[in-house]
């Protein structure tokens, strides 16, 4: 007898009525229970037998939905309405008339976007190579800077140990607050001050540290006014 | 910059109407020109209206309701210019957005939705940027209404039913061609065909 | 358009200029105007300058390489209008682009997009588009240089090498500047904690 109804527990069907552990999730207001309990009746009629088992469990999920949608009743939880239709008429799409797009960037934001590619991320550039440069060197122009660029930093120089009241300063201060590139340079005028014999170089043997020493004479007590 | 003059000021605020391509409040005028007090603005403004709105021009300045200023471009130019202009503001499924919006002022985000697809939203989020939509929050939705920028564009005042039935008038105009140009073509085939 | 005056020519130019915020061909602007000939254009461009290019103005008509003119914002403005206009800048990821193309100009479209990635076709079409970059085909791929037009925008001579010191050298007067920054903060702290 049992066999004749155990179709009767996994027709998709009547599933709500046997699958008990499922009811806590159900939406209650879109199952017709009257209309489910009465197929489910002529079905068990047509077999001929009456199985207590599924019967019972059939009423108890029956009593449980009902009451489910009594609760939900007194709660206001009335079933949703279809969605209310909106029936538009055929709009034309409205034309907004053209407006300029004025594109405003300054050489600051290429800064910004160029220095965020090459220092802050992992951009594949290695394959990219500059083209050669076409570097023609003008040596006279170049040396005439150069003597130009010496006589320009002696004078900075002069005005430092002037400033300092004193013959002798570290060379950390020269380079202190500028960027590699900008130290180097000033290492090489200093370098080449000293040859011309506006400055001395020492090198302290225990710490290591550079002293810059003034011996340009007359010059830094003299005529910086 | 009390100090500055009257053609600095001029140049300042043509700059910003230029660069901004929207209506501009005059206390947007007044900041950029570092300026407490209305009076020279106002000169200024007469003064590039002298620039703009003369005969020869294709662009105009306006004054619009609100204390705002506008320099575009006149409206018999419009057509023209479309053809070249490569990007227009808004695609075809933005625009019909706009005009649902438009006509069913104001208008819950979630219907606005449900009559436009799922794509709405994406509409709508541009339509803000752009100025021409604004979004009040309530409850869980959002309730949207077109700004005074659509009504300026459509030429006429910023209010619900005006801006209905402009966009109705458009509406019926669009009709009045479709059916001149289907009768012209059924006249054309009937002439061959009594020929 | 045999018939039409001179100043509905200038008209149309104006209109399209305007609208257009870009370079705008030659080509172009006798298609809207419908002549065939370039002088009648030509005198147009004329009389427009006239009307733009004086000391009172903070719109120039610039003419460029390749048959192009734009109107456009002059320079010293832009720093000043950014702050009020709602989308000024092209995207981030635009600019790094364009400063990528830039600063290892002239370069393979591939490249750029090996080291942008994919977008980057995007953000090409975008700066060709708007006059800041263009492209000349090499084989199967295209070959990138900045115009004119960005020279000008960053006050430098249009020449690759030029363009790459200016741009490292800006670059290093920068870092050095935040370094002396950050010493200086430094000190500051120090001094504040030997107090």
């Amino acid at each position: 007898m049992a066999e004749k109804t155990v179709a009767i527990w996994s027709d998709h069907r009547w599933r709500v009525l046997f699958d008990v552990a499922r009811l806590d999730r159900l939406k209650v207001w879109e199952i017709r229970l009257v209309e489910i309990l009465r197929t489910l009746i002529k079905e068990l009629e047509k077999l001929g037998v009456i199985d207590l088992n599924p019967c019972g469990v059939a009423l108890y999920s029956a009593s449980i939905i009902h009451r489910m949608k009594s609760e939900r009743l007194l709660k206001a939880d009335l079933p949703s309405q279809p969605r209310e239709k909106i029936t538009m008429p055929p709009l034309p799409p409205i034309d907004i008339p053209i407006q300029p797009e004025v594109v405003l960037f300054t050489l600051q934001d290429v800064l910004k976007s160029l220095s965020r590619i090459l220092y802050e991320e992992n951009v594949k550039t290695s394959f990219v190579e500059h083209p050669q440069e076409n570097f023609m060197l003008n040596i006279e122009e170049y040396l005439v800077k150069l003597e130009e660029k010496v006589e320009e930093f002696v004078k900075t120089l002069q005005d430092l140990f002037h400033q300092k009241k004193n013959d002798e300063i570290d060379f950390r201060e020269l380079v202190s607050c500028v960027d590699r590139l900008e130290a180097v340079r000033r290492f090489i005028l200093l370098l080449l001050a000293a040859a011309r014999g506006y400055v001395e170089i020492l090198q302290d043997e225990e710490t290591g540290e550079i002293k810059v020493k003034w011996i340009g004479g007359k010059e830094l007590s003299g005529d910086s006014s | 910059m009390a100090g500055k003059s009257l053609a600095e000021i001029v140049r300042r605020i043509e700059a910003l109407l230029f660069a901004a391509s929207r209506p501009v409040q005059l206390k947007e005028l007044m900041s950029i020109c570092r300026l407490r007090k209305r009076d020279k603005i106002i000169s200024a403004i007469s003064e590039l209206k002298k620039k703009y709105n003369v005969e020869d021009s294709a662009i105009e300045l306006v004054e619009l309701q609100g204390d705002r200023v506008f320099l575009r471009l006149k409206k018999e130019y419009h057509e023209l210019v479309k053809r070249y202009v490569r990007k227009p503001l808004f695609s075809r499924g933005v625009m019909k957005t706009l005009s649902f919006i438009a006509y069913y002022q104001p208008v819950e985000q979630s219907k606005v939705a449900i009559a436009r697809g799922g794509s709405a939203y994406r509409h709508i989020k541009l339509l803000i940027e752009k100025g021409f939509v604004e979004a009040e929050k309530k409850g869980k939705t959002k309730i949207l209404r077109t700004t005074e920028l659509l009504a300026d564009f459509l030429g006429v005042p910023n209010n619900p039913v005006m801006i209905r039935r402009a966009l109705e008038s458009r509406l019926l105009q669009q009709q009045a061609r479709e059916h001149a140009k289907t009768t012209k073509r059924e006249d054309a085939t009937e002439t061959k065909q009594n020929l």
